[in-house]
């Protein structure tokens, strides 16, 4: 039995068989995702070089979780900035220009600035674990350097037998080339 | 500082140094730890003794206390036993310190070798070439010029001089000749009386600035302010003082009116007043008034009005005010004894002060002054004389620098000397043309005495071991030479066996001498004589009536130049003393630099601004001055004062300014004095310099920095009164506010706020103060503050924790011209503004309400500088005790004056007034010891302790009974900007004036 | 839209022409970029020498504790504002145009906070204790104290350096990918590392999209509180023409103005540079002046009301302070503020001077200068003017370790935003896609 | 207030002989009762000081109490190195037992005769800024809290630093004590 290099598995993953459709045309991509969740597909991946609201209406996913990120991140930020101001004074206290101790007008700056500082890096850890949570399989799925600039593309999962239906599919949709990986 | 190096001075003298606290902000603490070989006997490390001691600055010889630390002594205080200063210190006496550790110091015998260079010498070879030259000169003239010494070293030098056939000149640059010539013509002695300020119920004075330089500045400031100061309730008002002469000087800040009379016609205008008296009998007349008379019908005052610049009625209402007063008291000095005319000026006022019955009140003939017994110019000038037409073989000088305030004649005069030989410890202009230097040692480190007026035999002893072993006091020098067995403390020992006769009241010598140097000396009345009025009197000719305005006359392109001394410089004596050139003058505010006062119309009609160079040129010199444009000096008069100028004498004094001496005339006035007063053509140099000065602003713009009160409001004010409306808010705002403070103290009950403690405050007497900066000085000494040199100052980098504001008032449309002075310093408010916005907590509230500034924690963001609106929190800019530095302040030995109880800070820290933390925390501890608390009047501030007018008390403004707290409630007092609603802990007392107030 | 733009302003071509701007570079470049590296030595130098001597070299005086360091870290963190401004609140407002320039006000917002942030380290007495202000456990159990401004500043502009480099890096996300796709050679591999796995899938966007949203919304209110705890700086003190409640918005209005002028003074040569004319447009422009023209009004009317409530408060300080700003010693700096700030926009309103690239860059230039002089003025002006008590009055004099590090601070920055441009696309390539019609079957419709 | 008198106290030498015996008998916790001998000093912790001083010797073995040298701690900030002086006034007659302590006090003599003080190491140092006043906390602790700072000298052959002397140690004991850790108590 042949061992395997377990980095190997996760830096050069075996591809995942299935379709790559390249669109030219947006409205050919939106048609080909209309099609394709008709035809009962799920777990296809949509490539395009910038967020379109039609192909998010198309795919009709639920909203991204990011924002309990920056909601817990905020809070827990405001609550920092009031613990490290006001257990700081009190530590050793000391009385400055005859204002008392625990002063919460000026700490509110500091609350607020924690606030936004975590919130935001919640924020991005929040896209970070999304994104990459979604990304588990990305390295194994066919891709093509146009995405990022003017095409849009789709690639289907499928076994090399269901392959034709799909490909049938979206080529009637409108794919200007389709691949098999 | 270099410990090693302070280890060495102190082991090469037999001495030790047990763990010296360190100073310096860097973490590096001393390596090395040098035990006392034998613990010194009253000496305890960390514990400060005190050594009783006289100063020897000036010729007034006020008492010091020497405070001790480790061996070293590290601040001069006054010796409150002293009947000559009370206690107090100027700025000069505590200065004294920095000519003792002064890094140009002649370290050792020196002699002028054949190409001009200067080459060591032991002692033995000193002294035996001198003893050569002595026996060569014996017979070819030999000459000894000292300063005024009125004590034993002055005999010394007396009996010497006899025995080997020379002549001894005493010479002071401000000797008061005209004083001892006037006496002589108004009551046939030279003496010089003692003036009773404190009892004086009026003062007027001619020219006399007794606060700066005239006989004994510091005595006479604390009585006159005794005389002069408002205490409500009191029976007596307070006294008024008039001031008489041609520029507003320190002196003449105080007074309740400035009369600017022509220069030269003081004396007529005492004679007016005089006239008024006996005309109109205001006053019981002495019986031989009548030979007076007719010289003062000659100047009756619609005579002589016009000459002097005022109007009749004016004389006529001083001469009223004076005579009504019964305790009139009218002092002539400064300026108006230095005219030509000096010595009548002077005889004119002693007729004023004796027609109105006040000799043997207020003037007291008996204690007299010792300056009485000063050579004079004229002595000086025949000794000049001698000296060109190679008369003298050998001249000695010791305690005088004639080079400089002579510069033309003595100097050249000198080089006619077939040798020369100095005692001075510094290369000043006269020892650097001498041959050979035999360096004494500082008077704070040799035994001598003075007697600097009649009845007080003041002690010096040395108070510590000399700085440079390898010097000698000039003494010990004369008693080798004469071939006197003994030292000089035997010597003055011997001379004090007759002291001891007189006073020793049964006790054994030893007992009698220790007693004496415990006490700084031996204090002792002298019978008051009369005098009368002399039968010649009227012989002078300023007394005939012939001259109504003698002296000078002025015209447009001559104005009169006046020569003045500087008060922290003197004649030049303390121009190579870092805190006295830093010091900024009092009435210009202008540091390490002279200037010409212009009178603003003078400098708007010559087109010149503040800092234009003028060149001024007399008959006998000239030289170029920036302008200063003052309206404390009349349109038609110039004034500049002496101290610099120095060709040599060390680091901070070389080179710098102009030497105003170079103006005056070498020629002897009538009276055997000099003329200070001289004409001057005037030109423009087109050159401009930026003055060194600490003023920004010279009027106060009603900003209530400074509030002044009329007499007759000030008598009103019931206790419990508040003259000063203290915050621009409603009732109920100030109701709110003192519950929300109420609300934070609560808020901030914990930790070591949460005890009762006391509020350490202070109060600052304005009708006191007179702007004399003596505190100013005082806080450099105790506080370790860098002097920073001319260039910083002109950045305004100063250092100056406590400073002298000086504002001018009146000035346009005919208003009189005054000024107010005020101290600012940290005013340790309650509501700090500095505090809260410091990011590390460095500036903080103490428990006791000071306004702590932690030096080692600062970072340096400056933050709390900007947001003080009293701007006293100053920032080390540079490392100023960085060893060999660019702006090295404390050269060696400089720096062994720092206190080692205050942190040296290091550069990028802000500091500031801390109320003298240094001195609570040690009274705090002593109490602690004694299981005590700290009581009132435990913890003296180094500026109140100097003060010598007693115008700064401190204590715990908590504690009701206190002095402080009594005066916090005084009616007359506010707070600086109180409207901020800071809380100073600083309560100023309103200065209180006769007459109408002025605004600024 | 206003304008359309030409038909052959594909998504091709967009990612083309931005990616073309990353080529090898030129000489002009690398002369720019010397002459950036050099203004930082001559920057470094005089620090070295601060630090070696102390803060006396540069020219502060008694009462003018505050100089040219503090003006130099107020105007800089003021032009960092209109990166955020454009990139996050103009976002929030789905402000179309937006796109063509966010990208470069972002960096230049990044790299100005980082200027910004050298000065408090550098103005203060003892740089090498600076960390004392950051709350970090010690031997000693001491804190720093929070009511004080320079603590809230140190919060507020480590913040903001931290949210807005995290923006700038999101955005950027998208763009190297697709810069990437097209790249070869060691460029290819540097933008698959900085990529970090972008290759715009619809979970990516799902995440992103929204995440982004966030961010621009927490950097608005972030961006308006910068510059109002650094106006609390002054704000919070008593001095005389600083203790003003109108500072914080003041203070906003003016770091938008010198901002948006800064982002006119370095797109023109962009544009020109790097041939952009297609995507930015005189249209682009013209909504920047607009912008510039509206914090530009705010900020005359702040100079009127300042100068209103000095006279109409009776405040004798505040009347004096206002008197020395605008007649004392440094009338000149005064004035220059207040026609360069007060006075030029007012040519704004001319849409000839709006649609002119020329004007637009002279003027904006001029705004630099007047605002820096504002700040100048405020600073300076405001303590050496008016000390509360008049002994304390002290003029200023900067010296060469003042100008030596305030030209070090142009070099630092634009040393970073020259290597910026060459390295990563200055212009945003997905965000200028998503305002051009997207690719359909037949003819191509309007988004 | 009379200028330093008398310079060499013979009599010290006679108040010592009586001093040290009446030390002793005032009860004072009983330390190691007697010293070790050291055959290693290069092996001892604390820096080497020109003369190989033992306070385990003086100290413990023979209880002299910390302020018969250190006198000036009760009443001063500083706690005073003792003078050669102090140091000869008993070694005037004690010699020393063993040739190595004989070589030691034989320096001791010698910095007399010579008057050259020994150059003693620092040991225990704090920074320029910080002030402790030595007499207040020997008033509030007692004359034996030297411990507490120093350590137990009484067992070192050769003084080494035991406290850190840092800041928060100072404080920590303040806290402790619930006395006031207010800054300028120590740093003016």
């Amino acid at each position: 039995m042949k061992l395997v290099n377990p980095l190997a598995a996760i830096f050069h993953p075996p591809p995942t068989p299935g379709l790559l459709a390249v669109f030219g045309h947006l409205d050919a991509a939106v048609d080909a995702i209309g099609r394709l969740r008709a035809a009962g597909h799920t777990d296809f991946t949509v490539y395009s070089p910038v967020p379109r609201h039609e192909l998010e209406d198309s795919l009709d996913q639920p909203v991204s979780p990011v924002r309990m990120f920056t909601l817990v991140g905020g809070i827990s930020g405001c609550a920092i900035g009031a613990w490290l101001t006001l257990y700081m004074s009190y530590d050793w206290p000391v009385v400055v220009g005859g204002k008392p101790i625990g002063s919460i007008p000026p700490y509110v700056v500091i609350m607020f600035e924690m606030t936004v500082l975590f919130g935001a890096l919640s924020t991005i850890l929040g896209i970070g674990f999304n994104a990459l949570f979604a990304a588990r399989r990305l390295g194994t799925v066919a891709y093509d350097p146009r995405f990022t600039n003017d095409k849009f593309g789709i690639f289907v999962p499928s076994e090399p037998a269901r392959a034709g239906q799909v490909e049938s599919l979206l080529r009637g949709a409108g794919a200007e080339e389709v691949r098999r990986a | 500082m270099d410990r090693r190096r302070f280890l060495r001075v102190l082991g090469a003298t037999g001495g030790g140094a047990a763990a010296l606290t360190g100073c310096g902000i860097g973490p590096e603490p001393t390596e090395q730890l040098v035990p006392y070989l034998v613990p010194p006997e009253n000496q305890v490390p960390g514990i400060a003794t005190y050594y009783a001691t006289t100063c020897r600055e000036c010729a007034a010889g006020c008492g010091l206390h020497a405070k001790v630390r480790e061996g070293r002594v590290i601040k001069l205080e006054g010796n409150p036993e002293s009947p000559v200063n009370q206690g107090r210190l100027c700025a000069r006496g505590q200065a004294a310190l920095q000519g003792l550790y002064n890094p140009d110091r002649v370290t050792d015998p020196m002699a002028r070798s054949a190409n001009g260079q200067w080459r060591k010498l032991s002692w033995d070879e000193g002294l035996g070439r001198l003893q050569a030259k002595v026996k060569e000169a014996r017979g070819k003239g030999i000459a000894f010029v000292t300063g005024l010494e009125s004590g034993s070293f002055g005999d010394l030098v007396d009996a010497w001089t006899r025995q080997v056939g020379g002549r001894h000149v005493t010479y002071e640059p401000f000797a008061f000749e005209a004083l001892r010539a006037g006496n002589r013509i108004a009551f046939g002695t030279s003496a010089i009386p003692w003036y009773d300020f404190a009892n004086a119920r009026y003062i007027v004075s001619f020219g006399a600035d007794f606060m700066e330089t005239w006989l004994s500045p510091v005595g006479y400031q604390n009585s006159f302010t005794r005389a002069h100061a408002f205490t409500g309730g009191r029976d007596a008002s307070m006294a008024k003082f008039v001031y008489v002469g041609p520029r507003l000087a320190l002196t003449g800040m105080s007074a309740d009116e400035w009369i600017a009379a022509a220069p030269g016609t003081e004396g007529v205008l005492a004679l007016a007043m005089a006239h008024v008296i006996v005309a109109r009998r205001l006053a019981p007349l002495p019986a031989d008034v009548g030979r007076v008379r007719a010289a003062l019908d000659a100047h009756a005052p619609e005579r002589v009005a016009a000459a002097i610049g005022i109007e009749a009625k004016v004389i006529t209402r001083l001469a009223r005010e004076f005579a009504a007063s019964r305790g009139g008291l009218a002092v002539a000095g400064g300026i108006a004894a230095q005219y030509p005319n000096g010595a009548e000026i002077v005889a004119a006022v002693n007729i004023l002060n004796y027609v109105a019955g006040q000799v043997g009140k207020t003037v007291q003939f008996g204690p007299n002054h010792a300056l009485a017994g000063a050579g004079s110019f004229q002595d000086l000038t025949d000794l000049t004389g001698d000296l060109s037409a190679g008369r003298v073989a050998l001249l000695l000088v010791h305690g005088a620098n004639p080079a400089h305030s002579l510069p033309a004649a003595f100097s050249q005069a000198l080089g006619h000397a077939a040798y020369k030989v100095s005692f001075s410890s510094y290369l000043d202009e006269t020892a650097a043309a001498s041959d050979l230097v035999l360096p004494d040692l500082h008077p704070l480190e040799q035994w001598n005495d003075s007697q600097p007026r009649s009845g007080v035999h003041a002690l010096q002893q040395p108070v510590m071991s000399p700085v440079f072993p390898n010097t000698m006091h000039a003494g010990d020098v004369l008693l080798r030479l004469a071939g006197r067995p003994g030292t000089f403390k035997d010597y003055l020992q011997g001379r004090w066996q007759e002291l001891h006769r007189r006073y020793g009241r049964g006790r054994s010598f030893e007992e009698f001498w220790d007693d004496a140097l415990q006490h700084g000396g031996v204090y002792t009345n002298v019978p008051l004589q009369t005098v009368r009025l002399a039968l010649d009197v009227t012989r002078a000719p300023a007394l005939t009536g012939d001259k109504a305005a003698p002296g000078w006359q002025a015209s447009p392109d001559q104005p009169l130049l006046l020569v003045y001394p500087s008060l922290a410089l003197h004649d030049g004596r303390g121009a190579n003393k870092p805190w006295l050139q830093e010091l900024p003058d009092p009435v210009s505010k202008i540091t390490w630099h002279g200037w010409v006062e212009v009178h603003p119309e003078t400098a708007a009609k010559w087109q010149v601004a503040n800092g234009d160079v003028l060149l001024l040129r007399s008959g006998h010199g000239a030289l170029r001055a920036p302008v200063w444009i003052t309206p404390g000096v009349r349109p038609d008069v110039l004034a500049v004062p002496t101290g610099q100028g120095h060709k040599a004498y060390g680091r901070y004094a070389k080179d710098r300014s102009f030497n105003a001496f170079e103006l005056l005339s070498d020629a002897p006035t009538a009276y055997g004095g000099r003329a200070f007063a001289v004409s001057v053509a005037v030109a423009k140099t087109g050159d401009h310099r930026r003055l060194a000065t600490l003023e920004g602003d010279a009027r106060e713009q009603g900003r209530g920095v400074i509030e002044v009160l009329p007499l007759s409001r000030a008598q009103q004010l019931k206790p419990g009164a508040h003259a000063f409306q203290e915050r621009e808010t409603p009732p109920y705002a100030d109701r709110a506010l003192a519950d929300w403070a109420e609300a934070q103290h609560d808020a901030a009950s914990l930790g070591d706020y949460a005890h009762p403690h006391p509020r350490w405050g202070m109060a600052i007497d304005l009708a006191k103060c007179t702007g004399c900066s003596a505190c100013v000085t005082a806080c450099y000494a105790e506080n370790n503050l860098a002097t920073v040199g001319e260039e910083l100052v002109v950045r305004r980098r100063q250092m100056s924790w406590l400073r002298i504001e000086r504002y001018y008032t009146g000035g346009e449309a005919g208003r009189p011209v005054g000024a107010v002075v005020t101290p600012m310093l940290c005013q340790q408010c309650g509501n700090a503004p500095c505090e809260p916005v410091c990011p590390v907590y460095a500036a903080y509230h103490t428990a006791d309400g000071l306004n702590g500034q932690v030096y080692n924690r600062c970072v340096g963001t400056r933050y709390c500088a900007n947001n003080c609106p009293y701007k006293v929190r100053y920032f080390n800019w540079y490392n100023y005790a960085e060893q060999g530095g660019e702006w090295e302040s404390w050269p060696d030995p400089l720096n062994m004056l720092l206190n080692p109880d205050v942190t040296v800070r290091e550069k990028g820290v802000m500091e500031k007034c801390t109320f003298c933390v240094q001195r609570i925390r040690g009274a705090q501890n002593r109490a602690r010891l004694e299981d005590r608390n700290v009581q009132d009047g435990d913890i003296t501030p180094a500026c109140a302790q100097a003060c010598p007018s007693e115008a700064i008390v401190f204590g715990d403004l908590r504690d009701t009974s206190s002095r402080v707290a009594a005066l916090a409630r005084d009616p007359r007092g506010y707070h600086v900007l109180a409207a901020l609603n800071t809380q100073p802990a600083i309560t100023y007392l309103a200065k209180v004036v006769h007459g109408a107030v002025v605004e600024g | 839209m206003a304008d359309t733009p030409p038909a052959r302003v594909t998504y091709d071509f967009v990612t083309r022409a931005i990616a073309r701007t990353l080529g090898n570079p030129g000489k002009g470049y690398f002369a720019l970029l010397a002459a950036a590296v050099a203004l930082l030595g001559v920057g470094i130098t005089c620090l070295l020498f601060l630090l070696r001597y102390g803060l006396g070299l540069a020219g502060y005086s008694h009462p003018v504790y505050w100089a040219v360091y503090i003006t130099c870290f107020v105007f800089w963190v003021g032009i960092a504002h209109s990166g955020t401004l454009i990139s996050a609140i103009l976002f929030l407002f789905r402000s179309g145009w937006r796109t063509a320039v966010y990208r470069t006000a972002e960096a230049m917002t990044v790299f100005a906070v980082m200027t910004a942030g050298l000065f408090p380290l550098i103005h203060i007495g003892r740089q090498w204790y600076f960390y004392w202000l950051i709350p970090y456990p010690n031997e000693r159990g001491l804190w720093p104290n929070f009511k004080s401004p320079l603590i809230w500043d140190e919060f507020a502009i480590g913040t903001y350096f931290t949210v807005s480099t995290v923006f700038l890096i999101m955005g950027l996300i998208p763009d190297i990918a697709a810069v990437r796709d097209l790249a070869t050679g060691w460029r290819k591999k540097l933008y698959a590392v900085t990529a970090v796995g972008w290759r715009g899938t619809n979970e990516q966007w799902r995440h992103y999209t929204r995440g982004y949203l966030y961010l621009a919304a927490l950097a608005t209110p972030l961006v308006l509180s910068v510059h109002s705890v650094v106006s609390w700086d002054f704000a919070m003190a008593l001095v005389p023409g600083w203790h003003a409640t109108l500072f914080a918005p003041y203070f906003v209005a003016g770091a938008i103005y010198s901002g948006v002028a800064m982002v006119i003074t370095l797109l023109v040569p962009i544009r020109k540079l790097f041939h952009l004319e297609e995507l930015i447009t005189v249209h682009h422009f013209e909504n920047l002046a607009k912008l510039c023209l509206l914090t530009g009004m705010i900020v005359s009317m702040s100079y009127c009301t300042e100068n209103f409530t000095a006279w109409f408060g009776g405040n004798p300080h505040e009347r004096a302070a206002f008197w020395y700003r605008a007649f004392g010693p440094f009338w000149w700096a005064s004035w220059t503020m207040n026609i360069c700030n007060g006075l030029l926009p007012w040519l704004l309103w001319s849409k000839k001077v709006r649609t002119s690239v020329i004007a637009l860059f002279v003027v904006s230039i001029f705004v630099n200068i007047g605002m820096w002089f504002e700040r100048f003025v405020i600073i300076v002006v405001s303590l050496a003017g008016e000390p509360f008590e008049r002994f304390s009055n002290a003029t200023y004099n900067p010296t060469w370790a003042d100008w030596g590090i305030m030209a070090g601070s142009f070099g630092w920055f634009f040393m970073w935003f020259l290597l910026f441009v060459k390295n990563f696309p200055a212009v945003s390539i997905s965000e200028v896609k998503e305002v051009l019609p997207a690719p359909k079957r037949g003819k191509a419709v309007a988004a | 207030m009379t200028k330093r008198g008398g310079r060499v106290g013979v009599g010290v030498a006679v108040a010592v002989w009586i001093a040290v015996p009446a030390a002793a008998q005032t009860g004072q916790p009983a330390a190691s009762a007697k010293a070790p001998v050291i055959s290693d000093t290069g092996r001892l912790k604390g820096p080497r000081q020109p003369i190989f001083f033992r306070h385990d010797v003086h100290a413990g073995q023979d209880q002299v109490p910390c302020l018969y040298c250190h006198s000036t701690a009760t009443a001063s900030s500083e706690p005073g190195i003792p003078a050669v002086q102090t140091c000869f006034g008993c070694h005037q007659m004690i010699g020393g037992s063993t040739p190595s302590h004989q070589a030691e006090i034989k320096k001791v003599r010698e910095a007399w005769v010579n008057k050259q003080p020994p150059r003693w190491v620092r040991v225990h140092a704090l920074p320029g800024f910080v002030r402790f006043p030595h007499m207040r906390h020997i008033k509030v602790l007692g004359p034996e809290s030297c411990i507490t700072c120093h350590g137990d000298v009484r067992a070192m052959p050769q003084v080494y630093q035991v406290a850190t002397l840092k800041m928060g140690w100072c404080v920590n004991c303040h806290l402790q004590r619930n006395v006031s850790r207010d800054c300028t108590l120590c740093h003016y």
